[in-house]
């Protein structure tokens, strides 16, 4: 079963690279012109008129056939204009400049505003008519013109297969992992010492009868770190519950201090201590980040906390904080899925989760079968980009393309 | 003056401090900020100044401009807005200088709405009153601001004519000396982006330098410096990165060009402190594996 | 002397200087109004008093930080709380809610807005709210899960459009950089930094480098043998990568200290 | 009920985003939803707000140590708010632009706010210092690796560097240090990157589906 899995997966990303590879190869060279002066240019001809797919209905795909003079014949075409009005013989000032493109381009994707009080405004389902003009120094051909044309919104984006296909392997990895652990099958997890830490430090702050500093970052709800970090925040409180310690955890955010206290209070009732917990162990602070990061250091310095734990997200303040932490002799655990920042809470903390295992980390304080199998899931994924990259370097090598920075400006994301 | 009163505080303390690690005591980190602070602020007040030596990055691109022949052709483009402008016009300003002092012919463009103004603001303020001598139209020449990002790059590679009809000021291209034996792009010797976000650098390499085969060079902001290193040196033939490439530039033009000594050179006198903190940091390092060395040694034989 | 009767002495030092400072400042300002430079005179030198107390962390906790932390919360706080009002409920809110409101605020009103959907987030809002009555308080937790819901949903696509399928792409890097055969490369091999075998050493470190780092990440296998020895490597690469980026980043912090040195320097005491 | 709804809720909204991801006509449910978190987010500055009062009056009414810096706290906040809220000295009245040149809520941020945040700021540059004195000492492998990337881009950021190994040939040339700086920050350096974010990558979405299908629960108490 194993082994079809990959085999799927590996004939997946073959194909998938090999999209890859179609869509990098191509690149027009630019068109060799030559300079002649004033006389307008041939107009472009043939002009088509499409929906654009892939869109919400506010967009036209205009294709032209190039003018005779642009790169060849009299050589004087330097860009197009692309015209787009509602009524075939509008005169000019109700034609709107849909855009230019430079020579040698024979198509470009009108995208109007979806607004309508919108200067740009397109309307979906409504007739549009377009006119190209070849545009020379100083002077512009006749237009090629054509219409009626209607946008309309598609309801399957096309160009989001490669996501809808991982999305898809992955909930079907993950939902078959946990139907696994459902059935007992146990599934091994390597010990990560960041996690481990933490119980010590619980412990450890019991034994010294001094409060555990939670710090969720400088994220708001909106941003996933922070979920990670309550996720997380509600196995180290119901831990403290148990160990009868306390915790204090300032909040940068009104909806962060919301979900904390919420948080917070539900690991207290599931250690059956709902009474001991306290209202005020999660507050508020400011909503910005270095006044919070100096109330922060400030309650550090003072309480001298036994453990100092950050784990959410986290941008300059993460020395600020930890540098402070080792000032008062506290033990520290921080994470975060910042790469910027974790360089600097690796040298200043005692243990540091990176990116990746602040994610896993819930799962592992929970030793949950089910969420240990989204991890199984995880492993996967990292194969399957393995497998890719694998791939991916195995058709470079063959077909010999060699321009480093042509991955870099794929057309598609 | 300055400088010995600072080596002789900083490097008197330093070595002190280097003392009492071999003998075993731990350095306070309030010793630490306290000879940060000290130096910064010293390096400050008494403005030190150091020779900076050039990189490789930076020589490079240095030698290709004072290597090339007297007459070359060189477009230079102000790729960047006023936000980026502390850090990257003491680069512009370096290159004009040399290019200008080098008698080859600059071709000014900007690929930025917001470059153009910056661009008159260097020509008024460097290049006219230094370079009295230069006459427009045949030393230098201001092309402006076109708009279609890199697209004005896949145009002006085939042909300037096309996408500039005439310069800044309305002359058409042809009534300007200095287009006689210009075509397009590929006719220049060298090509430099000074800028910091796109269109900038990466696009003159993509758009220009890569299909044209026409050496390149950039200067850029220190944030995006990092993404363009794998450009060099292969597409790129150098870079200046930030503050500090713009301080290097500007060392090695003083010490071949000594005239421009007083001209106050930005970039350098900025760099003074950082300079200074980062040799301090540095010696706490050593100082601190020392220590640490030490104390090992000592831990094994007892 | 005890360190009581010590404070006592330095606030006093303090307090004198910032009167010197005042008075000087006030006297060399620059508008005609007396009262502008007396007022801008204070801010100035309350503006090196904060930065002064800010500073004097580094030594050690102590009041002057303890009363610029305080007053730094109080007005962040404000200062956010004001901005959330005009930008969101008067920029957002109003807009799409009422005529009367929008020309009250003097901002344009949308006639072509979703005026239904925008109770929405009011309705959810007022949940939020119930926290605040004891008995109903648990029905805030619907409004918590629209929040968490919301950033799940937004972020797995996010995630894997930006992160995963881009960054698998980018690792999409010749092996073999301008590769014309063995014979050719054992000649021109050096370790020239712009030379064939430096370009292509790189883009092999890239290559082992995201793969060790991967490998490193794996949850559920053993890092043992040839995995052990894989994960091993991959940890260095990260080492590296945080040292780098740690060494990088010194030259940016260090300039921040010369900002507010020259602040102190240069504005203050005018001395550059 | 009191956790089945909220589940409900939480997986509804969350599927309902990620499908809009690809479907044309539903890209705008993403704006929107951004659009109803800042407003039901201004719901919360009352609850933000209402604890920032009460944790601090309570300080002030217990007289617990320190009261009197809670005092400042809450006289900041008040002046903030009132300032801003009713846009006083704003040269524009009401209808003025917030942070308008010459209004208090300006000046505010000008002498205040400013020189606080980038002193704040400015205390990383003491910080990077001591961190690195304490923290790069060549204790293991991992250490002295950390210990020799960060030493090595430190050294090819001042002239140092250049001084130190200009007489390397160039056919060595990669090893003179700033060149091997610019290798670091260019090969295993990017290598690593890009090996963290993709793991990311995973861990954000394995952690949203994990929200989505209801089983990562901890954030509203355990599994009773």
């Amino acid at each position: 079963m194993k082994y079809i899995i990959l085999l799927f997966l590996t004939c997946l990303s073959l194909c998938l690279s090999q999209a890859i590879l179609a869509q990098t190869a191509s690149s027009d060279p630019p068109a060799e012109a030559a300079l002649v002066p004033s006389e307008p240019p041939a107009p472009p001809g043939n002009l088509t008129l499409k929906d654009l797919p892939n869109d919400d209905g506010h967009g036209i795909a205009v294709k032209w056939d190039l003018s005779p003079d642009d790169g060849a014949g009299a050589k004087s075409v330097i860009s197009y204009d692309i015209y787009r009005s509602l009524s075939p013989d509008a005169p000019d000032s109700l034609w709107k400049k849909a855009g230019t493109v430079v020579l040698g381009v024979k198509s470009y994707a009108d995208k109007g505003n979806r607004e309508s009080d919108n200067d740009d405004y397109l309307p979906k389902k409504t007739n549009l008519y377009y006119r190209v003009y070849a545009v020379g120094a100083g002077v512009r051909s006749v237009a090629a013109a054509a219409g009626p044309v209607q946008a309309y919104d598609n309801w399957f984006n096309t160009l989001k297969v490669p996501e809808l296909i991982f999305c898809v392997v992955f909930l079907i990895l993950t939902v078959r992992f946990i139907n696994m652990a459902k059935r007992g099958i146990d599934l091994y997890v390597r010990p990560l010492a960041g996690i481990e830490a933490i119980d010590e430090a619980i412990g450890r702050a019991t034994e010294m009868g001094k409060p555990i500093l939670y710090c969720l970052g400088i994220g708001t709800a909106g941003d996933i770190a922070t979920i990670a970090s309550f996720t997380i925040l509600g196995r180290v409180a119901r831990k403290v519950a148990e160990y009868q310690t306390s915790m204090i955890v300032p909040c940068i955010d009104p909806i962060v201090m919301t979900i904390a206290q919420e948080t917070v209070k539900a690991g207290y009732a599931d250690a059956g201590r709902p009474d001991a917990y306290k209202e005020d162990s999660v507050y508020y602070v400011t909503s910005q980040q270095f006044p919070y990061v100096a109330a922060v250091n400030g309650t550090i310095i003072r309480e001298k906390p036994a453990t100092n734990i950050y784990l959410g997200y986290f941008l300059a303040e993460s020395l600020l904080l930890a540098e402070t932490g080792v000032m008062a002799g506290s033990i520290q655990i921080a994470g975060t899925d910042q790469v910027s920042q974790l360089p600097f809470f690796v040298v200043a903390c005692d243990y540091t989760l990176l990116g990746e295992e602040l994610y896993a980390a819930s799962a592992y304080l929970g030793r949950e079968p089910l969420l240990l199998g989204t991890l199984k899931a995880q492993d996967y994924l990292k194969a399957i980009a393995l497998v890719c990259i694998f791939a991916l370097l195995a058709l470079r090598v063959f077909t010999g393309a060699d321009v480093i920075h042509k991955p870099f400006d794929m057309p598609w994301w | 003056m300055g400088l010995i009163i600072s080596a002789v505080v900083i490097g008197g303390g330093l070595l002190w401090i280097l003392y009492l690690s071999i003998k075993g005591q731990d350095v306070d980190r309030r010793i630490v900020y306290l000879f940060v602070g000290a130096t910064v602020a010293l390096a400050i007040i008494f403005r030190l100044e150091f020779g900076e030596v050039a990189t490789p990055i930076v020589k490079s691109v240095f030698d290709k401009i004072e290597n090339l022949p007297a007459g070359s052709k060189i477009v230079l483009s102000y790729d960047f807005d006023p936000a980026m402008a502390p850090e990257v016009n003491p680069m512009a300003n370096a290159f004009i200088r040399h290019i200008l002092e080098k008698k080859h012919r600059l071709f000014f463009m900007s690929l930025w709405a917001t470059g153009q103004s910056l661009l008159s603001v260097s020509l008024n303020d460097v290049l006219k009153p230094e370079f009295p001598d230069a006459k427009y139209g045949v030393d230098y020449c201001n092309l402006g601001y076109k708009a279609g990002n890199e697209g004005v790059l896949n145009v002006v590679i085939t042909n300037f004519r096309k996408m500039f009809p005439s310069d800044a000021n309305g002359n058409s291209l042809d009534s300007l000396p200095m287009f006689k034996d210009v075509e397009s792009l590929k006719d220049m010797d060298l090509l430099i982006s000074v800028g910091g976000g796109k269109p900038g650098v990466k696009e003159w390499v993509l758009f220009a330098g890569d299909p044209g085969k026409i050496a390149t060079a950039g200067g850029s902001a220190a944030v995006s410096t990092p993404l363009l290193y794998p450009y060099w040196p292969r597409q790129l033939i150098g870079l200046l990165g930030g503050t500090k490439g713009a301080a290097e530039y500007e060392a090695e033009l003083i010490k071949t060009h000594p005239r421009f000594k007083d001209k106050g050179m930005p970039a350098l006198r900025m760099m003074g402190p950082q300079t200074m903190a980062h040799v301090v940091i540095i010696a706490f390092i050593v100082i601190g594996n020392v220590a640490y060395f030490r104390s090992r040694r000592k831990g094994k034989q007892s | 002397m005890t360190s009581k009767t010590a404070m006592r002495i330095l606030t006093a030092i303090v307090a004198l200087i910032f009167l010197i400072s005042w008075i000087m400042k006030s006297g060399s300002g620059m508008s005609d109004s007396a009262f502008t430079n007396v007022r801008d005179g204070f801010l100035v030198t309350f503006a090196v008093f904060l930065t002064l107390s800010i500073f004097s962390f580094l030594y050690r906790d102590n009041p002057f930080y303890k009363f610029a932390e305080s007053l730094y919360v109080g007005i962040s706080a404000g200062y956010w709380m004001c901005y959330g009002f005009w930008s969101t409920v008067v920029g957002n809110f109003v807009p799409r809610a009422s005529r009367s409101l929008s020309e009250f605020f003097h901002v344009p009103y949308q006639e072509h807005a979703d005026h239904i959907l925008i109770y929405i987030p009011i309705i959810f809002g007022l949940i939020l709210l119930t926290r605040l009555l004891p008995k109903i308080g648990w029905l805030s937790r619907w409004s918590l899960a629209f929040i968490i819901g919301a950033t799940a949903g937004l972020n797995l696509t996010r995630y894997l459009r930006s992160d995963f399928i881009s960054q698998v792409s980018n690792s999409f890097i010749p092996l073999f950089v301008d590769w014309k055969g063995v014979g050719d490369f054992v000649n021109h091999i050096s370790l020239a930094a712009d030379g064939q075998f430096i370009a292509i050493l790189s883009n092999w470190v890239i290559f082992v480098g995201v793969m060790c780092g991967l490998v490193y990440f794996f949850f559920s296998k053993e890092h043992k043998g040839a995995f052990g020895v894989a994960s091993r490597v991959g940890i260095w690469i990260l080492m590296v990568t945080f040292g780098a980026s740690f060494g990088y980043t010194v030259m940016g912090r260090i300039s921040l200290l010369v900002g507010r040195i020259t602040f102190l320097f240069g504005d203050w005491l005018n001395i550059l | 009920m009191k956790r089945q709804i909220p589940m409900l809720i939480l997986s509804a909204v969350g599927t309902l985003l990620v499908v809009s991801v690809f479907i044309p006509s539903a890209r705008h449910w993403q704006e929107d939803a951004s659009l109803y978190f800042d407003i039901i987010a201004v719901f919360a500055f009352f609850l933000g707000g209402g604890n920032l009062i009460r944790v601090h009056t309570e300080k002030v009414n217990r007289k617990s140590t320190g009261w009197i810096y809670s005092v400042v706290t809450l006289l900041g906040f008040g002046i903030m708010l009132v300032t801003g809220l009713f846009k006083i000295g704003n040269p524009n009245g009401i209808a003025g632009d917030l942070s308008q040149t010459g209004s208090y809520f300006q000046l505010l941020f000008q002498y205040v706010m400013s020189p606080l945040n980038s002193t704040m700021y400015a205390l990383l540059a003491f910080y990077v210092a001591s961190a690195s004195y304490r923290a790069f000492r060549a204790k293991n492998t991992e250490a002295t690796i950390l210990l020799v990337a960060a030493f090595v881009i430190l050294l090819g950021r001042t002239a140092l560097g250049v001084l130190l190994t200009n007489w390397i040939p160039a056919q060595l040339s990669v090893l003179q240090i700033p060149n091997l700086a610019i290798w670091i920050m260019n090969a295993p350096n990017l290598a690593g990157q890009r090996a963290i974010m993709i793991g990311i990558s995973l861990g954000v979405i394995s952690m949203s589906l994990r929200l989505l299908l209801g089983i990562e629960r901890s954030y509203l108490g355990g599994d009773n």
